[in-house]
């Protein structure tokens, strides 16, 4: 009854493309960013930080970054473990090689180099399509971690072949190594979080936007009514990675600190975030934040209910996330194919027609 | 001249490893030849067949942790040792009943959806089995013997010796593999051309609506495929499972067979037969030309990077069907 | 919206979760009852739970404390490892033990910053044995360097002192951990005139056939492992595939327990392994164990692990810090002790032939002690053997020492060249 | 250059002369040549599998003929890819409608303005700029072909959701936004009802007559055909077998034999 566009009216063009048209929209939006950049800073401590936050606010970004390739551009990628590592490298070559290079050019470069080796492993996407062009995305995964682990270079020659981050600062506040407060650590990764899903938003609904979409929908028609395939393609491939390194460079400088690339950048890292973008819904960047938070809350809860609650034993409680994880997906994909995206917009459907059931 | 015999020895065992790649592939390629379904579970559905094998041999409770664990019990094993047939019997029926589940209570209800959603769908099914079949029958590493031979060939290594002066090795196990992965060709060639059921598995491999209209069930031809690649999982299980124990690592043989289905198209059996060897060989073959010079361990990639130059080339994989574009 | 409804409702069950459990002695059990290593956490979880469980029903916990296990499942996944810790860390915990080491590498920092000590028992980084650079990493009794050495000193006992020319192949894990004996292994080669083959294995190592022909070709020697999860049981079957003698195929600890050796049946018969510590369960603890956990239902497993490598190691693993909390009681005069104190126990641990047979493990493994500049212990083991027809481990060599010589400078150097990236000044 | 040598150079839009195609052995069209000048509506008609659609296809670069030359405006066009060939402002419909099903009408009409867009990465990473003065600059244009199309009501509806008629409507807009020069039509009107033919007869007749586009279309109705078309080229197994006024090409005997004989 009171969320709806009645009353609401709209006299230009640009105002009707606003990202938020209804009123209430808006302000729940404002009130979100309240919590996050206000909030939140002041009640976190270092659990929340390390175990929620920042692996969700990390996640989300490479997210957004799988969902403008696939959600968007309609190209599955299994890949995205390997852009991860490419951008943690990049980040950890940047910070050692040049010391007194602020943190946050260090990671936006490290995004650069990644969409620069997006584009070099996205050019077979002109010709290879569908389930063929997903199995061929993981060429790159096995070929970069493999890379990053026989190459001394890219670790610096250390014996163990890890690499662990040196303590970094902005503004003179710490926000990597071992003494990093746990707000500056979910600050920076929100900022870059909130700055990449607003670049994001624009993209997508620009033309840039269409012309990704228009490929992914048919690409035939799209490359009769002008759109370039090729440069469609490779654009959303650099673009996806520019996000995918970034996120790589959070998730080693400011979340983890050490990475091995085998056990960090593994296989598994790729799936991961194909599930976050389906669960969240493809081509939603909304989507993309949900997916992120149930992919890294659900296991957190689930384990602190049945073994914090019920005191089962720790692995059963494991398989069962597995089986729960693995269900909800198809329950998901049969009720709602679109994600929990979708759920959130029809909900708000609803509440616009409220109380009328039509 | 030696080590043109290695290679030789290196190649022949590429060869026989690659018929076990084609095993993993094979189930893979069933499904979606008949149903378009890419089933990212295919991996998964061979781990449970090789613990669902294991556990009725060695009579483990089915849920005994969780059982022990909701009613405070401490149950463990029925005690007795089921015989080998027995067990495989009792698996291919599991896998009967999962192929019948899985149509039941998933593909049934994704009917003409895009087939993104459908391989999602088949994502979620590997999550839910990887959980399953551990809280059914333990995460523990299992022993799996139901008799095949193992170990080098004699036969193999004393004639090559007598021929070449260096005897070859063979892996006897790979042996049984190779002929058990014939047999299977053949038998699933005989049963498409000659039954009934397999001409209609062919009519809707080549086009589903004219299939459907002469009145062939999408939904039987389903649970049809599903049970058969359950059976090919199962195989795939056994021999995979004999050689490293039954344990959760076995559903990576999935990302081993990836590969040998790009190159050898998704919709083709003898592409996926072809396509096995070819990566089989190919990968020993670079990894001991090549591999010493960068490194090694050049297998986990090698395959995938070959698979991907080849399908610039021919997008459709070896065998698979042309793709004509049209308006 | 629904994050934060998540979030909220998240917050109530994680506050309504952890009353904190002050009186208790609070120690973390980093386990993995899932996922690809499984089979090789589920017996050290049970034998860490038992052990523990034991010193509660017999003696009432330590110096009259009882002892609590936070066991928290990470499924030998770094994030995972990374989030118990950060849950965990707040309870009170003493000590943090991951068994992993990448999980080991995420936690050096953190617990320096946090002041928790870390022990990580024949795993992790080998230069935490510099304790004046590592004040609170330890990895007695024994690391990886010296399991590389001890290896090499076998086999030159095995051939009365002379290797040279000999071939050796290294098998490994091709991660952090399966490359930390490359570099001792080539200085040794420098010293004895070995010829050293390097042969990585990728994740999981289901498929080794091009590795063992390799080794087949070489007519190697002798063939080192360092190994983990799957791949140490494909590669004992590969190696009897190709009819390697099985005497001359040696595995680090981590590649020495049932479970890699089993799948092999028969055929693995004589595989050896490094043993940091005895086997099978013919010790008067096990009699303890048996009338005061097993009998009562009070084990964690299913018993099938029972005396298994692992199961052992772990309790070997929690004697050990148990003692150490004892030597903390003692050293501070209370029984309630900080994680601060627990680092100070496990810095003065002094296991001797004496304190092994008051828990009951009398000639279990090697005496040694433990000092501020000396994190690492000794570096003992003993080489154990498969015998595959009675399906046991037997312990075949008395206790071989590691080369010093060699390692000793290698330790140093890694260690100065993170105190020095990291602005540590060494202590002591 | 065979019939068209007689017309005034100046009014022909395109000139299609000796055009080839082969797929594999198959010949799709052989030696075909026609005009088209500006502001008629042009009918390609003949029976299935004729070549009708392949000459579409090869008008828009889709395919590229082994033989033949086309000329547009004036000028002999060297082998572009389809999407170059879209900024000579040469748009279509298709047969089966190919409209982006995930999008609005409106992002499908505003993807139909493609070729106007040409604002910076960086630009549209911060809507600001350029790229928001683009955004409501094409916007203008789109609003009024969806006035002219009568179908603001649907404008932020996704196109699955749509009736085919509708389908059909968005997919002419989708052209129209354009503004193209020269507009192919591949049966426009295949499969809707008679009240539908005659809406979409109109939006033809009108952009044919207020915007002076230049329309070529297939049909296969015929009686649309010979209302709607100025002149008619007829296409039977690749070749033309006539080419002239609608009612020229009715009573060409070829046609009668081939087309109407034969096929109906």
């Amino acid at each position: 009854m009171f969320y709806r566009e009645v009353g609401e009216f709209k006299t230009s063009y640009p105002q009707d493309s606003e990202s938020f048209g209804i009123g209430l929209d808006k302000y729940g939006y404002y009130f979100v960013l309240f919590i996050a950049f206000v909030i939140i800073p002041l009640m976190i401590n270092d659990y929340w930080a390390s175990a929620v936050l920042v692996p969700f606010l990390v996640w989300a970004i490479a997210s957004l970054g799988l969902n403008i390739l696939t959600g968007y551009c309609g190209q599955i990628s299994l890949g995205t473990g390997g852009f991860m590592a490419v951008g943690a490298y990049s980040c950890y070559k940047l910070m050692t090689s040049f010391p007194d290079l602020n943190i946050i050019f260090c990671i936006i470069l490290s995004g650069l180099i990644t969409a620069g080796v997006g584009i070099l492993f996205g050019i077979p996407s002109l010709r290879i399509k569908g389930f063929y062009l997903a199995v061929a995305t993981l060429a790159s995964q096995f070929f970069l971690v493999w890379l990053f682990n026989r190459v001394p270079w890219f670790y610096n020659y250390s014996a163990s072949g890890q690499i662990s981050t040196p303590e970094r600062s902005v503004f003179g506040i710490l926000v990597t190594g071992p003494n990093v407060q746990p707000w500056a650590q979910y600050m920076i990764c929100l900022l870059f979080a909130f700055g990449l899903a607003w670049g994001c938003r624009n993209l997508t609904r620009g033309s840039l936007g269409r012309k990704w979409r228009a490929t992914r929908d048919m690409d035939i028609a799209a490359e009769i009514i002008g759109v370039n395939l090729l440069q469609a393609k490779l654009s959303a491939f650099a673009i996806s990675s520019f996000y995918i390194g970034i996120a790589g460079a959070l998730f080693f400088s400011v979340y983890l600190g050490a990475v091995d690339a085998t056990e960090a950048f593994g296989i598994n890292q790729s799936f991961l975030v194909l599930f976050m973008i389906i669960i969240g819904g493809l081509g939603s960047i909304l989507g993309s934040f949900i997916g992120a938070a149930f992919m890294v809350l659900f296991p957190v809860l689930l384990k602190n209910i049945l073994v914090g609650w019920w005191e089962w034993d720790a692995a059963l409680a494991t398989h069962l996330e597995f089986i729960s994880v693995g269900f909800l997906i198809i329950v998901f994909l049969i009720f709602e194919p679109h994600g929990l995206a979708q759920l959130w917009r029809l909900l708000k459907q609803k509440l616009r027609l409220w109380p009328y059931p039509h | 001249m030696q080590t043109l015999l290695f290679a030789l020895e290196v190649s022949l065992n590429g060869f026989m490893t690659g018929i076990l790649y084609a095993l993993v592939a094979l189930g893979f390629v069933l499904i979606f030849k008949a149903s378009g379904v890419f089933n990212y579970a295919q991996g998964v559905m061979v781990l449970f067949a090789a613990l669902t094998l294991v556990g009725l041999q060695q009579g483990i409770v089915p849920f005994q942790h969780l059982i022990n664990n909701l009613l405070g019990t401490s149950i463990h094993g029925f005690g007795w040792n089921m015989p080998t047939f027995l067990a495989l019997l009792l698996t291919l029926l599991t896998m009967l009943l999962l192929a019948w589940l899985v149509e039941k209570l998933i593909l049934k209800h994704l009917v003409n959806q895009n087939p993104v959603i459908l391989f999602m769908a088949t994502i979620g099914l590997a999550y839910f089995l990887e959980g399953f079949g551990d809280l059914m029958w333990g995460a523990d590493l299992k022993k799996l013997d139901i008799g095949i031979p193992m170990g080098i060939s004699d036969t193999v290594e004393q004639t090559t010796y007598d021929w070449f002066g260096y005897g070859f090795f063979i892996d006897r196990l790979d042996i049984t593999a190779s002929i058990v992965a014939a047999l299977l060709v053949i038998g699933l060639t005989i049963f498409s051309q000659f039954s009934k059921t397999g001409r209609a598995l062919r009519a809707v491999a080549d086009d589903h609506q004219a299939a459907l209209s002469v009145g062939i069930s999408l939904r039987r031809i389903w649970v049809i495929v599903w049970s058969i690649a359950g059976l090919v999982a199962l195989i795939a299980g056994i021999f995979w499972g004999s050689k490293s124990g039954v344990q959760f690592s076995l559903s990576l043989v999935a990302l081993k067979a990836l590969p040998v289905l790009m190159l050898g198209g998704l919709t083709s059996i003898p592409g996926a037969i072809v396509g096995g060897l070819l990566i089989g060989v190919g990968e020993k073959l670079f990894d001991f030309m090549v591999g010493p010079m960068i490194g090694g361990a050049t297998e986990n990639w090698f395959a995938y990077v070959v698979a991907l130059v080849f399908l610039l080339f021919r997008p459709q994989g070896l065998f698979g069907e042309k793709i004509i574009e049209r308006v | 919206m629904k994050v934060r409804k998540l979030a909220i409702s998240l917050a109530t069950i994680i506050s309504l979760v952890a009353p904190p459990a002050l009186a208790d002695l609070v120690i973390p059990w980093l386990s993995y009852r899932t996922g690809p290593y499984s089979p090789s956490g589920i017996p050290a979880a049970d034998g860490f739970a038992d052990y523990f469980t034991l010193l509660n029903e017999r003696d009432g916990g330590i110096g009259g404390e009882l002892v609590k296990i936070i066991e928290c499942e990470t499924g030998y996944n770094t994030q995972k490892g990374v989030e118990c810790y950060e849950a965990t860390k707040g309870e009170g915990s003493l000590v943090y033990a991951p068994l992993s080491t990448g999980i080991t590498y995420q936690l050096i920092p953190k617990v320096a910053v946090d002041q928790i000590p870390m022990h990580t028992m024949g795993y992790g980084r080998t230069s935490a044995k510099n304790g004046a650079i590592f004040e609170w990493i330890f990895n007695f009794p024994g690391n990886y360097w010296d399991g590389a050495s001890i290896a090499i000193n076998h086999i030159l006992d095995e051939n009365g002192g002379e290797i040279s020319g000999k071939k050796i192949a290294l098998v490994y894990h091709n991660s952090a951990y399966g490359k930390e004996p490359i570099k001792t292994l080539e200085k040794l080669s420098e010293k004895y005139g070995y010829e050293l083959t390097l042969i990585p294995v990728d994740h999981p190592g289901l498929e080794q056939k091009s590795q063992w022909l390799e080794i087949r070709r070489g007519r190697m020697d002798y063939v080192l492992m360092w190994g983990w999860g799957v791949m140490n049981s494909v590669a004992i079957q590969e190696a009897a595939n190709i009819r390697f003698p099985m005497e001359n195929f040696i595995g680090i600890w981590w590649s020495g327990s049932e479970n890699d050796v089993l799948p092999a049946g028969e055929r693995a018969h004589n595989y050896k392994a490094l043993a940091l510590h005895g086997v099978g369960t013919d010790y008067p603890l096990y009699d303890d164990l048996k009338t005061y956990v097993y009998d009562k239902g009070l084990a964690a497993g299913d018993g099938s692990s029972i005396g298994s490598v692992l199961y052992n190691r772990a309790v070997y693993n929690s004697a050990l810090l148990a003692e150490a909390i004892k030597t903390a009681q003692e050293m501070h005069g209370v029984s309630d002790i900080t994680p601060v104190m627990m680092r100070d126990g496990l810095e003065n641990l002094s296991v001797t032939e004496e304190v092994m047979t008051s828990w009951g493990l009398p000639g279990f493994a090697p005496p040694f002690e433990v000092s501020c500049e000396n994190h690492g212990g000794d570096g003992l083991a003993m080489v154990q053997q498969w015998d595959a027809e009675a399906q046991e481990w037997n312990i075949i060599t008395g206790l071989i020492s590691s080369d010093k010589e060699v390692i000793d400078p290698l330790i140093m150097e890694d260690s100065t060249q993170y105190a020095a990236e990291n602005n540590i000044t060494p202590r002591c | 250059m065979g019939q068209t040598e007689t017309t005034n150079k100046n009014d022909i839009l395109m000139d299609i002369v000796n055009v080839t195609l082969r797929f594999g052995g198959v010949k799709a069209l052989s030696d075909v040549s026609f005009n088209i000048q500006r502001g008629e509506i042009r009918a390609i008609i003949g029976p299935n599998g004729a070549g009708k659609s392949s000459m579409l296809n090869v008008i828009n670069g889709f395919y590229t003929p082994q033989e033949g030359e086309i000329w547009f405006e004036g000028k002999l066009r060297p082998r572009l890819k389809p999407h170059q060939i879209a900024y000579q402002r040469i748009a279509r419909t298709f047969q089966n409608i190919a409209l982006f099903e995930g999008m609005t009408v409106l992002d499908n009409m505003m993807t139909g303005r493609m070729i106007y867009m040409k604002s910076g990465l960086l630009s549209q990473l911060a809507w600001w700029g350029k790229a928001e003065r683009e955004e409501t600059e094409n916007r203008l244009i789109v609003e009024k072909i969806i006035d002219f199309l009568e179908i603001p009501a649907i404008r932020k509806t996704p196109v699955g959701m749509l009736p085919y008629g509708l389908q059909k409507r968005v997919e002419l807009g989708r052209a129209l936004a354009a503004e193209p020069m020269l507009l192919l039509l591949d049966e426009p009107m295949a499969g809707m009802n008679n009240e539908e033919k005659e809406d979409m007869c109109r939006f033809i007749l009108d952009v044919n007559e207020e915007l002076g586009t230049t329309i070529a279309l297939i049909e296969h109705d015929m009686g649309v055909v010979m209302d709607l078309a100025d002149r008619v080229v007829v296409i039977d197994h690749g070749e033309k077998i006539a080419d002239g006024q609608p009612d020229e090409v009715r009573n060409d005997q070829n046609v009668i034999d081939a087309y109407l004989g034969v096929s109906h």
